[in-house]
């Protein structure tokens, strides 16, 4: 792909983002025919929030590494909008939940998302910076013995240095939801964590958990854009056959075709 | 073009050997000791040696966050003024002074983020944090689409070129493709409202999702085995240099 | 406008200003042969650059925003007796002035940040064994199965081991199609899932820059 | 039921009955607010019923018994394969009812609120806020409200209040007492590190293969990588990316070490670039390390001269993006705010770019933010294991990446190859001459060059045998102490299996230490065991101290009165090692055996050196410490089985359980 065309791709792709993240409001608003699958351990956190509440123990938001001004701003602002609404429902409890991150800019992000979620005064010292990675693993590691938290949510982006937050968590048997933008932590989290998302989800974590329509619509938009990659990039494969075997390409593609829906068929099976 | 043979630069790197030696020494010996002492989490929350592990954690937190500074300060901030006061050069097309201009901008945004707790301000700092964040994020779309989504995209439809002579190519093409395909598929957020009980999926759907699912966790799997090995590295240097001063 | 609304305004505005350019600047190629498509396509750069140059400015900046947190928080623990809080500001002031005073010198990182940080990578190892043990405590299901067999797999085909050959291709097989399948997907996901979010963030849709 | 156990963590008796304590310090003594309570029940209500139907899924393995089940706590299978879906509304309601709660009871207390809740929260003194499991934050109080909290205090009992606040600001060493349960995690953890502490302790030990040589054929890139930084010259700037922190040391510091060595010997200029911070003080360290082995022949690399440092790239890919859109600015300043005197137009005037990466996000963003700018340049890249597979990814879609070295035994291999390249013997004689070695791999200019050249890759005539040279030790040596006089080295040649050369034989029979110079001040080198033999180079002043060779290209001093000197036929030097490694004539070949003691370890290696150490090329390759290299492939080895046994066993044991559990509620129903 030379620039040219990944510029004109990006300009469509941003075009038609635009289009449905403004849309897919007034779709939404037509509510009730669509829903929202549920997403791991979403049904846990009210759990979470009474124990927090409960206990006096605070819940504990980590961001990881996810940057604010960086490659994962995006993922930052997703788990912002997440823990938001999370910290909007421990409203009732006594302990403001505890944000980390490793990520200084994100500092503000979480300071904001505590401020606007949590009205009952000074929070300023629950968001907490630490540096980078391993010294956050470790920080989170003691913390957990320290502040005691009920339960952890970590939505942002962990490497692997997420076993170590997991593996003290789990030594003191507290609760863990966890999802990262990049695969290692999100392969950590999967086999550590009590509950895992995996990847794209963290994106629809806020959706799962609110009323909003803006995140409601970005889950949309993510479906109609996984809908169009998916036809498209069946085309293109056609496409693709038809240039190099371009008698077989039929048959070949009525073969693939027979072999989806046949895999299809067998692991609907299941269950 | 050579590298600037500048007069006396970092002439004087060769180590004095003598005072280098005690260094080394005591160098050793405190590593050794923050080594034992991270180690001591294994054993766990037992009187004292629970104490070693959080010791050595926050001892480790501080210095991190120190160097950060530090790092940030003599490594980005004090080469970007050196840069700035040389007029022959700019970062921009607008030439020397805009880099000034920008550099200010710059350190008063900081300050601004700084005081982004102070309620009264908010409008202020909000704005500027707000310049961070898009910038941010025009950087990660770009970054996402250029970088990942479409050349990723793009390779996982162009098959391997004669594919009728090696059909286990053809194959693996045609795997990796359906693999990408339906564990993409997997992530489908919407699903339709089937009544009061609750939302489902065609017979179909859910097959391809199922199918989608055996890749997705077989690659989370590859990759926690990776991360293993990782740490296995990084531990059995870790226990060599254990064995080392051991000896030593 | 109130008071989320400037802020609104200069996302948009700015988010607007830098998409077009980081997207469209610097290829001339995009507007056509001809003197004026370079012009353009320079000009397009340029507030690219600006805002680049400025964001990372204040990205390295914003250490000192940590750093004053991190302080304010220890310091407000060490008011409430916290020992270890000591501990790290005792550590944060040591190196500050080692630093200072020994410009240059990295021993403090050899003797100190590098084998803690290290040991700390290390334990990763027991953790992530014994946690690999318990996938089917907590997903005793066939996806846990398949996991665990997919972890085994791998493992097994990194040893050098003669007789483990055939693992070994099966091994790289799994890497090379199934698992790079699956990376991909999970990869693709969390592009689109971010360009889906940026281009909201762009948009000045996002609760971060109100309040 | 769908509560999991978990028999290796700490018991937690967790709600039930308003716990013994699980409200702390002042809050013991505070009564409840009447809306808690009333919260709950009500939340309760509503939640109870209606947790979705995951109830179903098998049991886990309640090993301890007699313990209180966890409250519905964390349920195991709700991938998304088995669970049922559920309209939002209801999950909506449960949540906006919890948020209409909270708001209500917020209401009422809004106006004693009002007061902090507009003061500038940085002149906030922190300490109010967080105590310890404290009941209620007291910023949420008003201050009629912290007066009665102060008042109950004194009330209900200031004593027992303060001690308990001192308890609670002490060290408190650990919640949980330490219990039974957490044996088997110790015992495990115990049996990992000590399998991985084998093969350091003794050489018994050694399970399975070291890496190949060579690389493989289906190692996408590897070789081609190798060639790569192999056909550099003395114009070449290679850009590299030291993307791993400290914690990766253990895994990259040697490939890194390796390029840079290659890069460095071949004559090329690295300019070290990264965009972690501590990294770059990371890099200084490894330049240090590669110095400190080459001190001794004054070949020590400069800054600004023999590579650069540059400044470091702050926010990720943001400052990768500057890097690749400014790297004239880049280039510019070193990292302690120099001028470099670098003057680039753009990355493609870079040879090549290596990134070495940590994570794999690392190499998303090079491939993202910087592959995607350059046209020309390649970017060669290394990783670690744990980057591998998305780094594989990368490296197979996108042209402009070459290879990937993955993770320590890629390393091996590498270095190996180097090895194998820079100390190996030229072709035999009657071989034809296909020079294996750029003519350009000397250092520094042109004239340089041409002279290394020439002196060493001159074959000898195919039918003589060469003389046996005398190896010209390097006259610089800064060591004072060095009487050893150059020509007093009788080295043998490779032919010359006969000749008779001086050797020592380690006679103590404790650990022998071989120094860095002749007094017992001097740096320890390494460690030798009785019966190691070594060829003698020289000996000091008063003969009480040995010169001798070792393998990796270093001399140490060894004392005498701890060895016997003997002379031996080259043969019967080599006997001991069992590598026959000097076969081919036409070359002066130096034999250097090295002794690697760790702990009772004793392998042998031998290495031909092409050149003289201290001539200049190969000795940035060839001077390396490798002496921990093998034991660590071996520990990698067995942890690594041992990993697969933990990780099987414990999986099949929750497997058994699960399945039983699940027949016993067949059986039940």
């Amino acid at each position: 792909m030379d620039d040219t065309t990944v510029q004109v791709y990006s300009v469509l792709f941003i075009a038609i983002t635009v289009v449905l993240v403004v849309t897919a409001r007034y779709f939404q608003a037509r509510r009730g025919r669509r829903m929202q699958r549920q997403l791991a351990g979403m049904d846990q956190i009210p759990q979470w929030l009474m124990q927090s509440i409960e206990t006096g123990k605070p819940l504990h938001l980590a961001f990881g590494g996810a940057g604010v001004g960086g490659d994962n701003t995006p993922a930052a602002l997703a788990a912002a909008e997440f823990f938001h609404h999370v910290i909007q429902n421990a409203d009732a409890s006594d302990m403001p939940p505890l944000v980390t991150m490793s990520a200084p800019a994100t500092l503000p992000l979480g300071q904001g998302a505590l401020r606007r979620a949590w009205r009952k005064g000074n929070t300023l010292s629950r968001a907490q910076w630490t540096p980078p990675d391993l010294a956050y693993a470790g920080a989170v590691s003691a913390s957990v013995a320290d502040d005691e938290p009920a339960a952890h949510i970590m939505a942002g982006s962990f490497g692997a240095e997420l076993a170590l937050m997991l593996d003290s968590a789990d030594r003191r048997g507290q609760p863990s939801l966890a999802v990262s933008d990049r695969l290692d932590g999100g392969a950590v989290a999967y086999a550590l964590a009590d509950h895992a998302l995996i990847g794209e989800e963290l994106f629809a974590a806020p959706s799962a958990i609110s009323t909003d329509e803006g995140g409601r619509a970005d889950a949309a938009a993510l479906d109609v854009w996984r809908g169009l990659i998916i036809l498209g990039a069946a085309v293109l494969l056609l496409l693709e056959f038809s240039k190099q075997l371009p008698l077989l390409s039929w048959q070949l593609a009525l073969g693939a075709a027979a072999v989806l829906i046949a895999l299809g068929l067998i692991f609907s099976r299941r269950r | 073009m050579p590298l600037a043979r500048c007069a006396g630069a970092g002439a004087k790197q060769i180590s004095s050997d003598a005072a280098g030696m005690m260094a080394e020494h005591t160098i050793a010996l405190v590593s050794f000791i923050l080594t034992l002492m991270v180690f001591s989490y294994v054993l766990g929350d037992l009187p004292l040696i629970g104490v070693l592990y959080r010791v050595a954690v926050y001892i480790f937190v501080g210095m991190a966050a120190a160097f950060t500074l530090v790092v940030s300060y003599e490594g980005l901030i004090l080469p970007y003024l050196q840069d700035i006061q040389n007029t022959e050069t700019s970062w921009t097309a607008l030439g020397n002074s805009a880099d000034i201009y920008i550099f200010f901008t710059a350190l008063l945004f900081g300050l601004l983020l700084l005081l982004k707790p102070v309620r009264s301000l908010a409008w202020l700092t909000n704005s500027v944090y707000a310049v961070v964040i898009v910038v941010g994020a025009a950087v990660a779309v770009v970054g996402a689409l250029s970088g990942t989504l479409f050349p990723l995209l793009h390779h996982t439809v162009s098959i391997p070129a004669n594919l009728v002579a090696d059909f286990g190519a053809l194959l693996d093409a045609l795997i990796i493709f359906v693999g990408v395909m339906t564990a993409l598929f997997y992530f489908h957020y919407q699903v339709r409202a089937t009544g009061a009980a609750g939302g489902g999926q065609s017979r179909l759907a859910r097959g391809f999702r199922h199918a989608g699912k055996v890749f997705i966790v077989t690659a989370l799997g590859a990759i926690y085995a990776s991360t293993l090995l990782t740490s296995l590295t990084i531990l059995s240097e870790r226990i060599s240099f254990l064995f080392q001063f051991g000896v030593a | 406008m109130g008071r989320g609304g400037l802020s609104v305004f200069v996302a948009f505005i700015v988010g607007a200003i830098a998409i077009v350019s980081l997207l469209l600047g610097d290829n001339p190629a995009l507007f056509g042969a001809g003197a004026g498509s370079e012009e353009l396509a320079r000009r397009l750069t340029l507030p690219g650059d600006v805002l680049l140059r400025l964001v990372v400015i204040v990205i390295a900046l914003s250490v000192v925003i940590g750093i004053v947190n991190l302080l304010y928080v220890h310091i407000g623990r060490l008011a409430r007796g916290k020992f270890y809080s000591a501990v790290l500001l005792a550590s944060f002031a040591v190196t500050i002035a080692w630093t200072v005073l020994n410009k240059g010198d990295a021993s403090l990182l050899e003797a100190v940040q590098v084998p803690i940080e290290s040991a700390l990578a290390a334990l990763l190892f027991p953790s992530l064994a014994l946690g690999g043990a318990r996938v089917m405590q907590k997903r005793a299901d066939v996806w846990g199965l398949l996991f665990v067999a997919v972890v085994l797999i791998v493992l097994l085909g990194s040893l050098p081991l003669a007789e483990l050959a055939p693992v070994q291709a099966f091994s790289d097989w799994l890497m090379a199609v199934p698992v790079n399948a699956g990376a991909r997907a999970i990869l693709l996901g969390i592009a689109l899932g971010a360009a889906v979010a940026g281009v909201r963030a762009l948009l000045g849709q996002d609760r971060a820059y109100r309040g | 039921m769908s509560e999991e156990f978990n028999w290796l963590e700490y018991a937690e008796p967790e709600e039930s009955a308003p716990a013994p304590s699980p409200r702390r310090g002042l809050s013991r003594f505070l009564p409840r607010l009447p809306r808690r309570p009333r919260i709950f029940r009500t939340l309760r209500l509503s939640f109870r019923p209606r947790l979705p139907g995951l109830l179903r899924l098998p049991r886990l393995p309640r090993l301890r018994r007699g313990a209180q089940p966890a409250p519905k706590q964390s349920s195991a299978a709700d991938l998304l394969g088995t669970q049922d879906e559920r309209p939002l509304e209801e999950l909506d309601d449960r949540l906006q009812m919890l948020r209409e709660r909270s708001a209500a009871s917020l209401r009422s207390e809004a106006e004693s609120r009002q007061a902090l809740y507009d003061v500038d929260e940085v002149l906030t003194a922190p300490e109010i806020l967080d105590k310890p499991g404290g009941v209620i934050s007291a910023a949420a109080l008003s201050k009629a409200q912290q007066q009665q909290v102060e008042l109950l205090k004194d009330i209900v009992g200031g004593g027992a209040a303060q001690a308990n606040e001192v308890s609670g600001g002490r060290i408190r060493l650990g919640a949980p007492a330490f219990s039974l349960s957490a044996i088997p995690r110790i015992v495990g953890t115990a049996v990992l590190l000590l399998l991985v502490s084998l093969p350091f302790a003794s050489s018994d030990f050694s399970e399975g293969g070291l890496p190949p040589a060579e690389f493989q054929e289906d190692r996408h890139g590897a070789t081609t990588l190798y060639n790569l930084l192999d056909n550099l010259t003395t114009d070449d700037y290679v850009l590299v990316a030291f993307e791993y922190g400290p914690a990766a040391a253990g895994e990259l510091d040697s490939i890194a070490e390796l390029f840079l060595r290659h890069i460095v010997a071949q004559g090329a200029k690295p300019l070290i670039v990264s965009s972690n911070a501590i990294a770059i003080a990371r890099a200084r360290n490894i330049i240090g390390g590669i110095n400190r082995s080459v001190a001794f022949s004054g070949n020590e690399l400069v800054h600004l001269r023999d590579y650069a440092i540059l400044r470091y790239l702050p926010g990720g890919s943001l400052g990768l993006r500057e890097l690749s859109e400014n790297f004239a600015d880049v280039a510019r300043v070193s990292y302690k705010g120099e001028l470099t005197g670098l003057e680039f137009e753009s990355l493609d005037d870079m040879t090549h770019i290596v990134l070495i990466a940590e994570r794999a996000e690392d190499m998303r963003h090079w491939a993202e933010q910087v592959v995607t700018q350059v046209e020309r340049t390649r970017l060669l890249a290394a990783s670690a294991y744990a980057a591998s597979p998305l780094a594989q990814i990368y490296a197979n879609s996108m042209d402009e990446i070459v290879g990937l070295l993955v993770g320590y035994r890629d390393a091996y291999t590498y270095g190996q190859k180097l090895d194998d390249d820079f100390g190996a013997l030229l072709p035999a004689s009657d071989a034809p001459v296909n020079e294996p070695v750029s003519p350009n791999r000397a250092l520094g200019g042109a004239e340089s060059q041409a002279e290394g050249a020439g002196a060493m890759v001159e074959p000898s005539p195919p039918t003589e045998p060469p003389p046996p040279t005398v190896a010209p030790l390097p006259t610089t040596t800064p060591r004072p102490t060095n009487t050893a006089s150059p020509t007093a080295t009788a080295l043998p040649t490779a032919t010359a299996t006969e000749e008779s050369i001086r050797v020592v034989e380690v006679i103590s029979p404790e650990q022998v230490r071989i120094r860095r110079g002749p007094t017992r001040a001097d740096d320890i080198l390494r460690l030798a065991l009785a019966g190691d033999l070594f060829a003698v180079i020289g000996t000091n002043g008063d003969g009480s101290w040995y010169n001798i060779a070792l393998s990796d290209g270093l001399e140490g001093w060894i004392a005498a009165f701890l060895v016997e000197e003997k002379t031996l036929t080259v043969a019967e030097f080599l006997a001991g090692g069992g590598e026959a490694s000097a076969r081919n004539p036409g070359e002066r070949v130096y034999l250097r055996r090295e002794i690697i003691a760790s702990l009772g370890k004793n392998r042998p290696r031998y290495y031909q050196a092409r050149g003289p150490i201290g001539g200049d090329i190969p000795e940035y390759v060839l001077l390396r410490d490798r002496s921990a290299e093998v034991p660590r492939l071996e520990a990698m080895t067995l942890g690594t089985l041992g990993a697969v046994v933990i990780i099987a066993g414990g999986n099949v044991l929750y497997a058994l359980g699960a399945l039983r559990r699940r027949r016993r509620e067949a059986d039940i129903e």
